[in-house]
């Protein structure tokens, strides 16, 4: 089971917006219950990379595959499959600002119609386990920056998502909070999902169950 | 059941977080569909009002004074096999003067009786389908043609105008009734733009978490299917209150049938869910 | 100079990014309008209406067959001396014999020289404060007590109904002229919203560098005066093709006054800035 | 002229929109010419700072004064003016969406009422300074992290506004691209105006004409 493959990219190219190739022959495997760090320059495509997985753009040329399901543009229901399984925290993967943090962090059981009670105990052990309890009615715009990552890590791990997506969420933090942070990130990686974490800077320490990989002219290395 | 649950909530809460808008759509859909009822009861009327008038247009055959009585009945034969003549009434001297009676008050011809002046004659009547102008004039000029008829009368003006008038107002209707739907339908998918493009960072979240398209438009849709359905029978309700005020004596107002009415609200309801969908429907490209 | 192309750069960013949005919002303007000026020509044609068969309001005072040529002449003087009353005609046996003539289209009174049967009367014509009910019972009161004077007849019922027809359509056409403005604000406001709210972060930034409330309000202000100005004016247009294609003969449509016309426009552009202001400024809070 | 005060805050107490204070009889002065680095903890309240200097949020106690003119919640036009004389950049200093680069970098000028052949001339400067030739029609969208930043600095330049407020540019960043941006940062410190950044981290260099300040507790140390 442990050989289970969640993340396949075949020889992916994709282009930016603007027309600037970003991604050039690019391969890459995550399996089950590993994790990999990415690190790129600004502009390496780091976000664009996570676009790519949760199927908000799709490459000109190659396949990827997600839970051995390959992701196109014309298989919407595959997308909406493969979206639910992912967790996603960091860069595109923001709060919706008219739901409290309760019904935020809800949101992916809220979807697979999932039972109130489970519901309810899941988001309850969500609001402890990320220290969230005093915050659990307000809405995002009353959260700091901390608060509304910490949120998007419960959401990213309410339904047991077997991916998840952290885009750098350790940008201008202060060591303290950082370290607050990584921890989670850690836990995360002990917990036997996978997990694709996103940054610019190398980070400080070494994570466990996980490769190192550098988004460099376009191709992982 | 969940689910149900959170479009319901959501609907609420695009609702009661817009009550300015909310309110707003309802009522100028209210008055744009109070508009199409007008017409529509316009058109009803007069059509109605025609029809009656038409019921009673009559064909006045003015009998020759120096005519037999026998060969009266022959003729009177001959026009009954005329087609499309419903009936022929037959108004000899007497029954003229009583007319006149009638329509005067007072009866002109005392001390007259052996010197009646009105000429004899037939009134006739038509099948609706021969009540317009072209059949009309072609049993005329039939009729002109026998030795005792001295000359036929019947309101060939009148009846051009009325076939105008009840076409022209059944074009204008259909126009302004395409028209009003149409800005109906914009009007309530702008309004349901603007309640959602508030919301359209949380649809893209929503989206990326796996959230699909007709998930997120139901509550949207919903509110269409309301705010139609409820301003349509609001405008409705408007016009039967003011019918139960005002009284035309020189006009019967004619309503649709309360099956049609019930109908048009609900196809209103219905272009409300499309519209709902429009509304939303850039908004979910995401 | 620079601000004033900044505005009118922003003005025609919002109309051109968002057409659906303006058309619709036009077509809804206009219709409103639409029915808005329906109402005021309804109002104002039942009012000529009205006036002009009450300006024709006779009473008619028939005279006892008894009463002599010298006493009439008198009894006239008396009558010209009530208030209120314009004018008196009398009417002989042989002019009302010549009346009748002209409605029935033949004379039914040939060979009748010496026995004229129809009554010698005077016919009372009023000044327009007099036609309403009140005042006209007590002059009909007051000339029956005369003694030449066999009875007195008017249309009393009918001016009731006219008298109540009247107010109705003028209450009606308050009711929903108001509404109909309302609606046209909180529509055209809506729209703005719309065509607003997609930029909110925007405006957020702008006031941020120091840009003022007028200066980014004035676009959508600019937008509203313009739309509803439109709209109002296409609103009358199109009545006044209508008015060019339908011929009623039973009616004269009475269009109020191209100044008024003009009025009205300016007045809902005017309204359209109002309704761009509100429509703007719950974005601009920030 | 050199001691023009364009910066004065005077026992200045804030709460945030919870209610929990996050300044607590803070005192802050800044004179022409020079510039300010204040780091602190995420959730310290550098933001608010920001905020509170462009009028976005008022004291509730203690008085904030730019440019010599008190800052209060009526005074709207004299927080216009205010805001017209300072350069924003990351933070709550976004982009207007709508607007080309050219368009975003030219506003400050509009408002003032700049006259076209000397808009024309500054905008060519600005582009030219942060190599932003080729990206002048393009809308933010179409930008990267980094290109916006820069399209920040130079509408933040564009008008000579004497006062800059940075708010943490360099987070997420790579060490070139880091380095890129914090040259711009000197060149500022260096042109005579006036800036204040804000940083979670303690910058790595000195910063020429600047002082070193804590946020810490509420108050700057
Ligand atoms: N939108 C908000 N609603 C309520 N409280 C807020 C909000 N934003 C910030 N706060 C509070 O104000 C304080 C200061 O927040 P601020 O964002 O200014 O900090 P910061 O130093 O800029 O942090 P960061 O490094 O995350 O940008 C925080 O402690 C937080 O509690
Ligand atoms: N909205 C956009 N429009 C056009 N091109 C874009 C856009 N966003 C990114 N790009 C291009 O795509 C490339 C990858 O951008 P992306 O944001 O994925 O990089 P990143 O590694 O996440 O950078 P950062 O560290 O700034 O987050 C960039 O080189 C840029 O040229
Ligand atoms: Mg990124
Ligand atoms: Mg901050």
């Amino acid at each position: 089971m442990s050989d289970e493959i969640i993340v396949e990219l075949n020889n992916v190219f994709l282009k930016s917006d603007r027309g600037a190739p970003v991604f050039q022959d690019l391969n890459f495997k995550l399996v089950a219950g590993r994790s990999a760090i990415i690190t790129g320059a600004a502009g390496s495509g780091k976000s664009m990379l996570a676009e790519l997985l949760v199927g908000r753009r799709f490459a000109y040329q190659g396949s990827v595959e997600l839970f051995g399901q390959v992701v196109r543009r014309s298989k919407k229901r595959t997308i909406r499959k493969v979206r639910r399984k992912i967790g996603g925290i960091g860069g595109i993967f923001d709060l919706v600002p008219s739901f409290t943090v309760a019904e935020n962090i809800m949101f992916p059981m809220v979807l697979v119609g999932e039972r109130k009670k489970v519901r309810k105990e899941r988001l309850l052990n969500m609001l402890t386990e990320f220290s969230l309890l005093k915050q659990a009615t307000e809405r995002p715009d009353r959260l700091t920056r901390v608060e509304r990552t910490l949120v998007q890590f419960a959401r990213a791990s309410v339904a047991n998502q077997p991916l998840i997506i952290v885009d750098e969420p350790l940008a201008g933090l202060d060591q303290k909070t950082y370290e607050r942070i990584f921890e989670y990130m850690i836990k995360i990686s002990c917990s036997g999902r996978s997990a694709i974490f996103l940054s610019a800077e190398t980070l400080p320490r070494e994570i466990p169950n996980s490769d190192s990989y550098q988004l460099i002219n376009g191709a992982l290395v | 059941m969940i689910r149900i649950n959170h479009i319901l909530k959501e609907l609420f809460r695009n609702i009661f977080r817009n009550p300015g808008t909310a309110f707003g759509a309802l009522l100028s859909l209210t008055l744009l569909f109070l508009l199409f009822d007008i017409f529509w009861v316009a058109a009803g009327t007069s059509e109605q009002f025609y029809d009656d008038l038409l019921y009673d247009l009559q064909m006045e055959v003015f009998i020759a004074e120096d005519a037999e009585e026998i060969s009266l009945s022959q003729t009177k034969e001959v026009l009954l096999r005329i087609e499309g003549i419903r009936s022929v009434t037959y108004v000899s001297k007497d029954v003229a003067r009583q007319q006149l009676i009638d329509l005067v008050g007072v009866d002109l011809l005392v001390g007259y009786d052996s010197l009646n002046p009105l000429p004899r004659s037939w009134q006739l009547t038509f099948a609706s389908e021969y009540q317009t102008r072209e059949r009309l004039d072609a049993i005329e000029r039939e009729i002109n043609t026998f030795d005792d008829v001295s000359h036929v009368q019947y309101s060939r003006n009148w009846l051009e105008k009325a076939e105008r008038t009840k076409s022209m107002i059944l074009d204008i209707g259909m126009v302004l009734g395409l028209l009003i739907l149409l800005t109906a339908l914009f009007n309530s998918a702008n309004n349901i733009r603007l309640m959602a493009r508030a919301r359209a960072v949380g649809f893209y979240q929503m989206r990326l978490i796996g959230a699909g398209k007709l998930f997120l438009a139901l509550p949207f849709m919903l509110e269409g299917f309301l705010m139609s359905g409820i301003s349509a029978a609001a405008g409705w309700g408007l016009l039967y209150y003011w019918k139960g005020k005002i009284e035309f004596t020189w006009l019967e107002i004619i309503f649709p049938a309360v099956d049609d009415i019930i109908l048009f609200c609900l196809a209103t309801a219905v272009l409300g869910v499309i519209s709902g969908y429009f509304g939303i429907r850039r908004l979910l490209k995401v």
